[in-house]
């Protein structure tokens, strides 16, 4: 196992990971820009150090600072988190290169799940059903136009490098697609280095369903069950939930498995997630895989009691899988809320210094944060300030018991998005399950 | 009283309702003005104070006489004071250093970075042991452009 | 005189209704400036406030030049302003009182409990209705001894 | 069901039970005392109103305040929380009277086991071991002496009317009974009214185990599992855990059904622990029993999922019982510490005001407290301000999760004995659960 890990992120996520290293017994090293000089992640860690300016491509995407930074403190692992270089396979491959574990999946597996049009292609061939659309990357307008007359409107335009709910271009109209093509191509070059796209069809009511799995790299495949991420705000979760309310144990069983197919087939090893667009008609499409912890994985924890960060590190660490599928049993309902820096009506990101910041508590409360009294939530990097997540026996239960939390949760002196999350989760809508990836748009 | 009296009064009337204050030193004034509205802060306002003790960032004297420049590093990684373990150090203390020129090297990932002078002068304080590790922006050299 | 003095000002004056103070030492100067709305409050309240926003206390103006007497309830219970439904109230605004005078009635759990004025003087301020529930600590009555 | 409740109580367990409220979906009335004027529980609350000034005996211990407060408020129901007046067969009538709903057991009930003579006789009469001692209560010191040395040396002296580790002599010495007896009468009579005394047998080597009850008043009674609260410090408990290392599932079931026999018997309502002495040979005593809910409740939550507060005021509600004795399954180990503001060294409590206040987070760390950054604390009320407890698959986990949050933890400003929670926590002797009601005399 390790003796140090280095954890190349910053905030919630940095912090969960030093958690679980602690529990472990590992020591950890916090890396961090000049703007995170005072962040909590630098003050948990049993030791820091500072990687470049504030700015994150000259910082936490900065490759070589992150591994000279784990050289200099002798780590003999570095943990990505999520975002930043967490999917980054050159990444991954010069970690290992320089003799330090990366924890996380091999990079080949990376590699072909950061292609989106990869992805498809495989998932397609080992027969499990992928949303329909194209397997090629779009070429010019008129092949656009061709696969939209084959697969029909409406359509969404992704960048075959995106992922994670970015670059997401939604056509209505054949004429709009000439214009969209060229924004779409010049965002994806931009945020993705790679102008590639690809076409699939666009579903108005479906829900976004996603396998937790874990990976031993030994043939070792488990499926931790779904989350239910249908609340999404400009194609970001904002709510998420296990279990999901359209999933009964019979789907479970065959989402599961579906996920499990495809990641073992590869031999994966580490945590990932399989994304699937799940309708009304309990037909469920692959849509892509993450391969590296997600935001939300909380929610699974709470409903196994299965922590999964430690068993990424574990697994890792080159230790066997501890768990079998058998062990893994859903126990009531968990639901995470994202609070956001931002304006809840704007969603302008809100920067500022935060005068008062009471997290909430008592019973199946988690509050997975970073800010405190006095922090200052700067501009550089994104919005997520705290994850609050609660569980209760049933999912009424735990809808009541987050609105008590979120009632509870003071946070002073910026704008977050808290009174939305209170108006979603007090929906009659919300209450009965009525969701869909279209269902926030009637709140804000 | 310099830069960091102000500073610290700058710290010092943060969340207060003061919207005035004057300090003099020859022959001593002190005023303040408070806000009429007399709005009395909250606790919470007050607490701003760090969850664990920031650790203050290495910072170089800028308040005397004299104004000396610190050479920080550029990138995280080791410290060498010298081409080679073979060779002589760059520079010593009370060195002459002409701007750019290299004084030292930090090598991150087997790169070699050469760290230059930042303004001609003399090496005044050589902060890091050769071999030693460094972060980004810390201080490996102070010069004294006047020396 | 150095920054502290300046804290330390800033300290006294905390939790006052002073809203401006200078200080002057050459030919010597002191000036300060207290609020018209002249609502005091104690400096442990101010520490005691908390994450949300602190109900001010109902208060009695004690920074007029009369000395008001603020009559509180004991008791947690109803307040009566006269010994039954169809009897004329104990004091009106206005009544002269003397010290020790049953002025009105908290019931709690069905005990009548007189409140007697504290002080002789004539019934300023009423500032219950008959029937109104008071908490421990509430003013009843404002008495004026001088009125 | 209520409509709205009152909670006579203060600190974090008025917090625990407003959040249950909320949850509930009941109005819940916070009462105060003067010194408490700025506390959390009054910010929590929907309404609030102070209830006399700062000593508990004016405001927390005055009945007649209480209960006009819950009739001007229009509460339906009174909870009493822990302490103050929970354990007053008085009170509960006295509200009964008044229309107003109390949430514990029947006032027969609360004198039966309040009264721990009686209490002992009617266990024994039952046929469940009692520990060894007298059924009468003391007369005179020839008395004394003539039941020790019928039951033989070391002897405890406890008050007929304490409880709950208050009013506590040891006698290792037969001299000593004489002027021990004097100094325990005394004291006996100021803290519960009463200079009756009796003895019991001193077990030098013991574990504290007791038994978690729910009984609805129609007759079920459901037992939850036991909580191992050896880690005591004056007789206070410490640190609980839940379940015991010392106790397997055969014996489990033993002391369960001992615990539900018990209360089944008189068909008690309400919440309520039966607490155990467990010696080396596994043989378990009857102590006494605690008739209203308990500060180490949450340890029982985490393992078992119920949430014994919603339970609690369901039940006084006038619901059955919604969980039969097949649904408890413990799953994975829990742990609470106190943390208490007091001098680790002296035990002195420690006030003033807490400068920064930052409570752990992340995954299975619940926090009950009602500090925050500006806090002051009076030295009116009792030294608890906080009960950190964690949850893990196993022991050993949770240990280190214990010891992850523990470091997490900033109280600045005032002392606490989070440093000896620590030692303990961080011992050999105590991972490997060598634990006793002495253990923590090695650690002071």
């Amino acid at each position: 196992m390790f003796s140090k890990v280095l954890v190349a992120n910053r905030g919630e996520i940095a912090i969960r990971i030093i958690r679980a290293l602690k529990e472990l017994g590992i020591k950890s090293v916090a890396v961090y820009s000049t703007a995170d000089k005072n962040a909590l992640h630098t003050q948990l860690a049993d030791e820091k150090i500072c990687i470049g300016s504030a700015q994150s491509k000259n910082s936490y995407l900065n490759a070589p600072a992150i591994i000279s930074a784990a050289q200099i403190k002798g780590a003999d692992a570095i943990h990505p988190g999520y975002g930043f270089l967490s999917e980054d396979p050159g990444f991954a491959e010069v970690c290992e290169e320089a003799g330090i574990k990366f924890i996380g999946p091999k990079p080949e597996d990376i590699e072909l799940m950061g292609n989106k049009l990869k992805a498809r292609e495989y998932v397609d061939k080992i027969g499990i059903q992928v949303l329909p659309g194209t397997f090629q990357e779009i070429e010019d307008e008129q092949h656009a136009i061709r696969i939209a007359k084959d697969i029909g409107l409406p359509l969404v335009i992704k960048a075959a490098e995106g992922g994670g709910g970015r670059g997401i271009k939604i056509i209505y109209a054949e004429d709009q697609i000439p214009n969209i093509i060229k924004i779409a191509r010049a965002e994806a070059k931009m945020a993705f280095g790679s102008a590639s796209l690809y076409i699939e069809k666009y579903f108005e009511k479906v829900r976004h369903i996603e396998i937790q799995i874990i990976g031993d790299g030994n043939g070792n495949v488990i499926a931790l069950g779904e989350r239910e991420c249908s609340i999404q705000r400009r194609h970001q979760k904002f709510i998420e939930e296990s279990p999901s309310i359209a999933v009964d144990d019979k789907l479970r069983n065959r989402i599961n498995d579906a996920a499990v197919k495809i990641t073992r087939h590869i031999n994966y090893r580490g945590v990932g997630t399989v994304e699937f667009l799940l309708d009304e008609k309990g037909r469920f499409y692959f849509m892509e895989m993450n391969t590296r912890l997600q935001v939300e994985h909380p929610v699974t924890e709470f409903v196994t009691g299965i922590d999964i960060v430690a068993e990424q590190i574990n697994i890792a660490g080159g230790q066997r899988m501890s768990l079998s599928q058998k062990d893994i049993k859903l126990r009531g309902h968990a639901i995470e809320c994202r609070i956001n820096a931002e304006d809840p009506e704007t969603l302008v990101p809100s920067t500022g210094t935060i005068r008062a910041y009471v997290p909430p508590g008592g019973p199946w409360v988690r509050v997975d944060g970073f800010a405190y009294s006095g922090y200052e939530v700067s501009p550089y990097y994104d919005s997520l300030i705290a994850k609050l997540i609660v569980w209760a026996e049933d999912r009424d239960s735990a809808i009541r018991r987050m609105l008590r939390a979120l009632d509870e949760f003071i946070i002073d002196g910026i704008k977050t998005n808290i009174p939305l999350h209170k108006k979603i989760l007090s929906s009659k809508e919300f209450l009965l399950g009525n969701i869909s990836t279209r269902f926030i748009d009637k709140f804000v | 009283m310099d830069v960091n009296d102000v500073k610290e009064l700058l710290e010092l009337i943060e969340g207060k309702d003061i919207i005035e204050i004057e300090y003099s030193h020859g022959d001593k004034k002190i005023r303040i003005v408070r806000s009429s509205s007399g709005r009395v802060k909250k606790a919470q306002e007050v607490q701003q104070a760090r969850p664990a003790e920031v650790q203050p960032e290495a910072e170089v004297d800028t308040t005397a006489e004299k104004l000396l420049v610190s050479v920080n590093s550029p990138f995280v990684g080791t410290f060498y004071c010298a081409p080679s373990p073979s060779e002589k150090p760059f520079v010593e203390i009370g060195s002459r250093v002409k701007k750019g020129q290299t004084i030292g090297i930090v090598e991150a990932m087997k790169l070699m970075n050469a760290i230059e002078a930042d303004a001609d002068g003399s090496v005044k304080q050589i902060l890091k042991k050769d071999g030693e590790p460094v972060e980004f922006g810390e201080p490996l050299f102070i010069i004294d452009p006047e020396g």
